[in-house]
């Protein structure tokens, strides 16, 4: 069994290699061999499953050093797997919800004449997730770490000739490079701490450090899911990212990479458990995450960028969830699943009205799709219904099981944490309602492209269609199932351990509550964008909005403090360099020059003034000698 | 009784006694045979000049020199074979001469230079044919006006001035008196024996004689200029010691001597006459040596003399004087250290920068290599000062392995040549490396030698000196000698940079073809820099068995 | 008297050679100028001779002086060498090498 | 007297230097074939010593020879290699071929009008030559020894980058030429001035041991011996003096900040091989020095100065990385990179954990590689446009996809991206100096968020966005590049999965060198057994 977990990895490394290396000769055949590679290890992960679930719940870990990797003096590290109901969740998903995205993209793709090679950068993502989710220790980790950001910077610059592209492929590696700056650092620091940094015994350990070091590994920890996961501070770079092909946004950018920092925060429970402050930066960065994000999804009319602000706000939620400690492990990765189904269903959905739309993205000049696309409509619209947490749907459970434990955090804290929480549920409701209206319902708002011809939007061929309903049956019973006697809590205990919080409103008033907003949420939308006509043309706005559509300020700020200040500190240094460092050296070289100039001059050719210095050389010596002789 | 009186009847005394019968010296004739040959050679070759016809002179006194060399080195090698540079060191000719490890291993060094210099003496293919007669690189008649009718008269009869052998000769065998004289005396005579030779020698180039008879001179005044300051500095010391013989004036200086009449007692041990006439007869050493600020003459004196004497002078001359240098300081000074060494501390220093200062900005090469060579006289004078037998060695050993350098690059100098004669403008030498890859290598050799590059001669050289230098507490010196070899380097590599790296320009100089004389002038110049710079602990033991004076 | 005077005044003649050969133009004069320093030299021997009481000091002035006649004979033919392709004995004008 | 492989290891490609520069002029072609041969030899000859050496062997050196040499200046021809050096001999012989293959025809005279200028025979001579003295320095175990080829590399190099540059594109023929030897002169001048003060340390040093054992010596074991049995004492000023001496020298090669400037104007102006040359074999000697000599002669000084130097590499790291986003030009660009790169190794070095020190080695192997891929390729691009300005670039991965892809891999290994080899080298130095310096480590570690922005940004302006006018019809990788990046490509690849083998020969030699400066690696606070740390 072991030796699987191995090849869970090699399989989709191994179709990146042929796929990149192989050259032209597989143009025809590249995309399917990917498609199959990213089934197979779908295939040995649901093998894996079932033979985890043959297993005691006590003792459903799998473990496998497969090389002593940097073994430098006290310094080891291996590459070794490590497979526990927590990885055996991300693997599924990733895979599953991977191989579906390979499966669409064949048809998404199929006009470009670099397919080949796409499949080659998915399959090498798929590698380096499951890397990421399987190591048995940080630094391994950290190399799938890497791994996912490098493939999600090929995929985001996929279309390089764009530079918009190319500069947003750029803008995410270097954001996700700071957060994993923060993640070498924990490991560092981990190191120092305990001499190690494999899973086993660091974890084990974390209590019997001292809470300065964990609090500090902590907040390095929770800079490196920022960065991954999109989170305030670090959140800059996901709206750019949507310049990738969709697929790419769908499989990377909603299901599965973003949500690596959940994943790091989780496993790190121990450490987090043991440094309450660095806790509650967790949980700030989630609750102000979620509002953030779900505020830049109401004011974008990018379909793509709502749906990748809606993204930033769904994992607030669970980084939220991960940082209150055992009471939101569970609903955490929860929430993480069934968000993977409903948010790539909607991206896909997304991907296929553009499909059918010669790539427009603007809402704005959508409309009254649902009749041209049905099967998109129906399968975006149960999207819909599971993200905003309509009763019944996977959305619902996830998501009020977080506002609950929100609550549960108890004190003020819980209240501040819950209406966050609920707030934020009702923003997205407004924004995703919105997102509905525009595109499926009102009038046709349809505009030439760029060449001047109208639109005629279609309904996408099978490959793509087809994951799209999968996707759709997952965001609609996925919750249901994981809450049917608390299987999923259950499955996933003996990994982070559960504790039940003392919440001062109970489930159902919180549900109640959630409901309300809901409501209102909808409403709200409904009157803005169902009632009236929708001009074309974004209204100005006022300072919110237009703040919102800009990202709330945050990118002005980077560009001008960072981008700006950057230019001119390197511009400076550049003169620095030049004048100064170079200069001193060049001056003294002159000036010897210049001084070996002057005394040519002595050198007059006049023989007396020759004597001279003779003369005055011998007066110089013997008044030295005598003097010396004197003193 | 009055202090004349005194004087005076000792002075009747010695009148009213029966003459005494004064006895003929005693010569040492088969110690002093080095410089006995050379001299002969020299007179013969002087009947030569007077006899031999035309024709044959240019042969006849090439095999002279040679052979006459030849023989002394012979006899050098003979006598150090016969341990007389160990235990067996002597004072020879009634105290005037010094036969010991040194003065040896100098002379040796003096004749093998006098050879290879010869040869590049003796080259008549590079001037373009006379009248179908080949002609060396000598005036055809020195005593002729410039451009006048006797100089055409004398170029059409294809006259060479074949004197130049015996003068040469004349001027070594001074070379090889002069490291050994044991009194100051015959310090003097042979620092003129061989520096009036130099001067008409100077005076006779083909081209340009002008600036040849001008640096002549020069040469000649300002050196009679020093040599006067060496007399009286000798004549104080005479009244210091009331001897001129070096045993006995250390002796004095060390307070060993035997008890004086108290009435000289104003003149004898009288320090100020010491130091000031120890003082003046550096600056005569100084002078030859070419230190700063006795250097003046050095620049002008070798950029206009004929190139093959201006080798000749900076490789022997140097070894010459510094040989008397060093014997001066070691056997007659050693009392008085520490008035002398601070003052040589401070003309090395000044020495090692001013040289390598200004010749950053030549233009001319033999002026560039002037200023080297008086870079080069810093360097060793810091080996002087150590003050050790390592000093002495490290001297000798550098000594032996900058002579050949210099040969090999005035050697080479020689043979860059465009219509005027000699190119010996820096611009002409752009890109040599392109027109003849070989000479600009081996040139390059040389000048990596200059600035003391790894596996040359020049970096054993140079690293010997400052480690004695070190050893004997002079850290500081060994400082300023590695700021100004990198200040040095600068110039050195600016040469390369031209040769190879820069375009060649169209009507740049020709390298001419050389006979076997030159070409083995230069290779034995590169032979002997790599080896040295590669393998040199054989030429260190021989230094340092030389090592030590004898007095 | 006392013998030391002739000290003396073999160093002013000296050094009035010395300045001689640093003030004046002509070559001619500047040499015979650097012929008084040797004879100032000779002087000096002379009166040491006197005042140690031993002969070497004499016999060093007269091998001085056969050292100065060779001198003049070198100087000299250099000189007149010199004169007759400038038609000028002055040695400031001798100054083509330089710098 | 068994053979005498390490000195094979540098007489064969000095032989070759000369056969080759003896080659006739119009038989330019064979020069090349003879070069690549020679170089392959060695690479053998390297290969060898790597089997021969045993990791577990005790005594510092192995494979030693040792003969008497100039014995007034208490020299030895003595060699031995430890574990660093071997592996930085396999690393100087295996770039080597690469480099001749590169620079295939860039020494190519434009016009055969003269025949007795070969600048064919004499590139690659030089390039030989160099190997060669590099080889000897690695091996060398006497001070003076070592530093007569430290020196004397210095010509063949200024050679190398004074005759030898890129066609000269816009800039005039006159005005690349002038460049050239001023990059030339620049370099060997400030490499000459460092070797002259450490020549000075180094005469400083034979006096003391002069003076104290009575006999002057150079053998680096024999002076550790003695100051191990107390014969040997250095006043702390005299030992400052002569640290600083060498290590002035060291970090002029290395090149360390601000002794740097002379690097980018080298890198730029010389061809691509010869930049690698500099960057990838001829500066390591000055690192490896530091850990050789530094370190094990003057222990005590090294601490005292630790804290400088490591401010120092600090600056270097930034300030190299920096200046590299904001440079115009490609090669300068890679140029400051390195000089970041530096920076981490020197930080290694010094940091005095073997966790520095192992990585700072195992650094100069990756950095190699690396630098060798990304120059050289960069090196590729320039010869096909004729321009080192990255502006004249843009798209050149639609008309040229393998060189887009090369480069971006060499970038990627540039950048240190986990999986190639960098990573490990990288993260092993900040490790060390982490656990015993935090700040510097975390400091050190915004340098691999400016690398990810030079490279990208490099990569951005030159490879992606609409094709640039010039590029147009731009040929991809020949079968010969091809040769030369592919395995650069896979050892950057084999190094990042599985460095292992390079570790198990360095780790027994580090270990000894922080003996000898009498350090130990801090220990954790939470003591975890080792049964479990191994899991």
């Amino acid at each position: 069994m072991e030796n699987l977990i191995g090849l869970l990895v090699l399989a989709p490394l191994l179709g990146a290699g042929v796929l990149l290396c192989g050259g032209r000769r597989l143009d025809r055949t590249g995309h399917w061999i990917g498609t199959l590679l990213a089934a197979a290890s779908f295939v040995i992960g649901v093998v894996l499953f079932a033979d985890l679930l043959g297993r005691p719940a006590d003792d459903r870990e799998l473990g496998t050093t497969v090389f002593s990797w940097v073994p430098v003096g006290g310094f080891r590290a291996d590459v070794g797997f490590q497979l526990d109901q927590l990885s055996m969740t991300f693997v599924l998903l990733i895979t599953g919800v991977g191989s579906l995205i390979h499966l669409y993209s064949v048809g998404y793709m199929e006009h470009d004449e670099r397919r080949r090679r796409f499949f080659g950068y998915l399959n090498l993502f798929l590698a380096a997730m499951l890397l990421l989710v399987l190591a048995d220790n940080y630094l391994l980790l950290y190399v799938g770490w890497e791994g996912v950001g490098l493939a999600s910077y090929l995929l985001i610059g996929f279309w390089q000739h764009k530079p918009s592209a190319a500069t947003a492929a750029k803008k995410a590696f270097l954001v996700n490079r700071v957060g994993d700056m923060g993640l070498s650092i924990a490991v560092m620091l981990m190191f120092t701490t305990f001499g190690t940094f494999a899973f086993g015994p660091v974890l084990e350990h974390a209590d019997q450090a001292g809470e300065g070091k964990l609090t500090a590994i902590g907040l390095m920890l929770l800079l490196a899911a920022c960065g991954k996961s999109a989170q305030v501070p670090l959140q800059s770079w996901l709206g750019d990212a949507m310049e990738g092909p969709t697929p790419v946004s769908a499989l990377i950018h909603a299901a599965t990479m973003v949500t690596a920092g959940v994943y790091l925060i989780v496993r790190s429970g121990a450490i987090f458990d043991a440094a309450p402050d660095a806790q509650t930066a967790v949980v700030t960065v989630g609750a102000v995450t979620l509002l953030f994000g779900a505020i830049v999804g109401c004011a974008k009319d990018d379909i793509k960028k709502a749906l990748a602000g809606s993204t930033m706000s769904q994992i607030g939620y669970m980084i939220l969830a991960a940082g209150l400690g055992p009471i939101g492990y569970v609903f955490a990765i929860m929430h993480l699943v069934t968000h993977g189904f409903f948010k790539a269903g909607l991206f896909l959905g997304a991907g296929s009205v553009m499909h059918g739309m010669n790539d427009e993205v603007d809402m704005r000049r959508y409309g009254g799709l649902r009749t041209y696309m049905p099967v998109t409509f129906v399968t975006f619209g149960l999207g819909y219904l599971a993200i905003i947490g309509f009763p019944g749907l996977s959305g619902f459970f996830s998501k009020d099981k977080i506002i609950e434990a929100a609550f549960a955090r108890g004190g003020t804290e819980g209240w501040i944490l819950g209406g966050a929480a609920l707030l934020g549920a009702a923003i997205t409701a407004y924004y995703m309602t919105r997102v509905m209206l525009l595109t499926f319902f009102g009038e046709k708002r349809w505009q030439p492209d760029a060449d001047g011809k109208l639109p005629h939007p279609h309904e996408s061929p099978r490959t793509m269609t087809i994951p799209m309903i999968v996707l759709a049956f997952g965001s609609v019973f996925a919750g249901g199932l994981f809450s049917l006697n608390d299987a999923f809590l259950k499955w996933l205990e003996p990994v982070t351990g559960h504790a039940e919080g003392d919440s001062p409103l109970t489930a159902t008033q919180v549900t109640a509550a959630t409901m309300v907003v809901l409501v209102v949420g909808v409403a709200l939308a409904w009157a803005q964008y169902g009632r009236r006509p929708v001009p074309v043309t974004a209204p100005p706005g006022g300072l919110l909005v237009r703040a919102a559509r800009r990202d709330l300020l945050q990118d002005d700020f980077n560009h001008v403090v960072l981008v700006r200040g950057g230019e001119h500190l390197t511009r400076s240094l550049v003169y620095v360099d030049h004048t100064l460092v170079d200069g001193v050296v060049n001056g003294t070289a002159a000036s010897v020059g210049g001084l070996s100039g002057r005394m040519r001059r002595l050198q007059n050719g006049f023989a007396r003034s020759y004597a001279v210095s003779m003369f005055g050389g011998a007066a110089v010596l013997i008044a030295a000698t005598l003097l010396m002789r004197a003193v | 009784m009055s202090h004349a009186a005194t004087v005076h009847s000792l002075w009747t005394a010695a009148a009213a006694e029966p003459p005494v019968r004064i006895p003929g010296p005693h010569i040492e004739y088969a110690q002093l045979s080095p410089t006995l040959i050379v001299l002969g050679a020299a007179l013969l070759g002087v009947l030569a000049e007077a006899f031999l016809p035309r024709r044959v002179r240019h042969h006849a006194q090439l095999l002279l020199t040679v052979v006459g060399l030849a023989a002394a080195f012979a006899a050098v090698i003979a006598l150090a074979a016969g341990g007389y540079a160990g235990d067996k060191a002597r004072i020879a000719a009634m105290g005037a001469v010094a036969v010991d490890g040194p003065a040896l291993f100098l002379q040796g060094t003096i004749l093998l230079v006098g050879l290879v210099a010869a040869f590049t003496f003796a080259e008549r293919r590079l001037e373009p044919m006379a009248h179908g007669r080949p002609v060396d690189s000598f005036a055809a008649q020195g005593a002729a006006v410039p451009g006048g009718e006797a100089e055409r008269k004398a170029v059409a009869a294809g006259m060479t001035t074949t004197e130049v052998f015996p003068l040469v000769l004349f001027a070594i065998g001074g070379m090889l008196v002069f490291p050994a004289a044991n009194d100051l005396l015959t310090l003097f005579v042979a620092l003129e024996v061989f520096s009036l030779p130099l001067y008409v020698l100077c005076a006779l180039a083909r081209r340009q004689r002008l600036l040849s008879q001008e640096s002549a001179v020069k040469y000649f005044l300002l050196g009679a200029f020093s040599s006067a300051f060496l007399l009286f500095g000798v004549a104080l010391l005479y009244g210091y010691a009331g001897t001129v013989t070096y045993s006995g004036i250390a002796d004095v200086v060390g307070g060993t001597t035997r008890t004086l009449d108290p009435a000289l007692a104003s003149t004898t041990g009288n320090d100020a006459l010491l130091l000031i006439g120890g003082a003046m007869v550096l600056v005569g050493l100084l002078f030859k040596v070419g230190a700063v600020p006795f250097h003046m003459w050095t620049p002008d004196v070798y950029q206009g003399a004929p190139t093959p004497v201006t080798g000749f002078m900076a490789a022997a001359t140097k070894v010459a004087a510094f040989g008397a240098l060093l014997r001066l300081l070691y056997v007659v000074l050693p009392g008085m250290r520490w008035d002398w060494r601070p003052v040589m501390w401070g003309v090395a220093i000044v020495t090692m920068l001013v040289g390598a200062v200004v010749a950053v900005t030549q233009t001319d090469v033999k002026r560039l290599l002037a200023y080297s060579s008086i870079a080069h006289a810093g360097f060793i004078l810091a080996g002087v000062i150590a003050t050790t037998p390592d000093g002495v060695s490290s001297v000798l050993f550098y000594l032996g392995a900058y002579s050949f350098v210099t040969l090999g690059a005035f050697a080479v100098v020689t043979l860059v040549r465009d219509a005027g004669g000699e190119a010996t403008h820096l611009s002409k030498w752009a890109g040599l490396g392109r027109r003849s890859p070989l000479l600009a290598a081996v040139f390059a050799v040389f000048l990596l030698a200059f600035a003391g590059i790894p596996l040359t001669s020049g970096f054993a050289g140079k690293f010997a000196v400052f480690k004695a230098a070190a050893q004997g507490g002079a850290a500081p010196l060994v400082i300023v000698g590695v700021l100004s070899s990198a200040i040095a380097a600068f110039f050195y590599i600016r040469v390369i940079v031209l040769m190879f790296f820069s375009e060649p320009k169209a009507e740049g100089p020709t390298v001419s073809v050389p006979s076997p004389l030159t070409s083995t002038a230069i290779a034995l110049g590169v032979v002997v820099t790599l080896v040295l710079g590669v393998a040199p602990q054989y030429f260190l033991d021989l230094a340092g068995q030389a090592g030590t004076f004898v007095r | 008297m006392n013998p030391a005077n002739y000290l003396y005044l073999a160093a002013l003649l000296f050094t009035i050679g010395a300045a001689g050969v640093l003030i004046r133009r002509n070559a001619i004069v500047i040499f015979m100028c650097v012929e008084l320093m040797l004879n100032a030299c000779n002087l000096a021997f002379v009166t040491f001779s006197r005042l140690h009481g031993n002969l070497d000091g004499q016999i060093i002035a007269f091998f001085t002086m056969v050292v100065a006649a060779a001198e003049v004979v070198i100087g000299l033919a250099i000189i007149v060498t010199i004169f007759r392709s400038r038609h000028s004995a002055s040695v400031d004008d001798a100054s083509l090498l330089k710098l | 007297m068994s053979f005498p492989l390490l000195t094979a290891t540098a007489v064969v490609p000095a032989a070759g230097a000369l056969a080759t520069a003896a080659v006739p002029a119009a038989r330019r072609t064979a020069a090349k074939w003879l070069a690549l041969g020679v170089s392959l030899a060695t690479l053998l000859l390297a290969a060898a010593q790597l089997v021969r050496f045993d990791p577990d062997a005790a005594g510092p050196f192995q494979l030693t020879e040792s003969h008497a040499w100039i014995k007034d200046f208490g020299v030895r021809y003595d060699l031995g290699v430890d574990g660093i050096s071997v592996v930085l001999i396999a690393l100087t012989a295996l770039l080597i071929p690469f480099v001749v293959l590169a620079g295939w025809h860039d020494a190519d005279p434009l016009e055969d009008s003269s025949t007795r200028w070969r600048p064919t025979q004499g590139f690659f001579a030089l390039i030989l030559m160099v190997e060669a003295m590099v080889v000897i320095a690695f091996e060398a175990t006497d001070v003076f020894l070592f530093y007569i080829f430290f020196e004397a590399m210095l010509i063949p190099m200024y050679f190398l980058i004074g005759g030898f540059g890129d066609r000269a594109g816009e800039r005039g023929e006159a005005e690349t030429a002038a460049q050239r030897s001023y990059a030339a002169v620049k370099f060997l001048l400030y490499n000459l001035v460092g070797g002259l003060i450490m020549l000075a340390a180094v005469i400083g040093l034979y006096a003391v041991t002069a003076h104290q054992l009575g006999t002057g010596t150079f053998s680096l074991t024999e002076i550790v011996q003695a100051r191990a049995d107390g014969r040997l004492e250095f006043a702390t000023t005299t030992e400052r003096a002569l640290f600083l001496g060498f290590f002035f020298a060291f970090a002029v090669k290395a090149p360390l900040w601000p002794l740097h400037t002379w690097l980018p104007n080298a890198m730029g102006e010389a061809t691509a091989p010869v930049a690698v040359l500099i960057t990838a074999v001829v500066d390591k000697v000055g690192t490896f020095a530091m850990l050789r000599f530094c370190l094990q002669l003057f222990p005590e000084a090294s601490k005292w100065a630790t804290p400088v130097i490591l401010v120092l590499s600090l600056i270097s790291i930034l300030y190299g990385a920096l200046l590299a986003v904001g440079q115009r030009d490609i090669k300068r660009l890679i140029a400051y990179a390195s000089i970041s790169h530096f920076g981490f190794i020197v930080l290694g070095i010094f940091a005095m954990t073997t966790q520095g020190q192992g990585g700072a080695t195992l650094y100069m192997v990756n950095h190699g590689i690396s630098t060798a891929a990304l120059m050289l390729v960069a090196g590729f691009l320039i010869s096909r446009r004729g321009s080192r300005l990255i502006a004249d670039y843009g798209g050149v991965q639609k008309v040229a996809p393998v060189l887009a892809g090369t480069f971006l891999v060499g970038g990627l290994a540039t950048l240190s991206l986990p999986g190639l080899a960098p990573f490990v080298s990288e993260f092993l130095v900040l490790v060390g100096t982490f656990s015993r310096y935090p700040v510097i480590g975390v400091l050190a570690t915004v340098g691999i968020v400016l690398a990810a922005l030079y490279v990208l940004v490099l990569y951005q302006r030159t490879m992606t966005g609409p094709v640039a006018e010039p590029v147009r019809g731009m040929p991809d990788l020949r079968v010969r590049e091809l040769v030369v990046v592919a395995p650069l490509i896979v050892l950057l690849l084999v190094l990042g999965i599985y460095p292992k083998p390079v570790t198990r020969i360095v780790d027994p030699a580090v270990e000894h060198t922080m003996s000898q400066v009498h350090q130990s690696d801090p220990k954790p606070d939470v003591h975890v057994n080792d049964v479990e740390a191994a899991k």
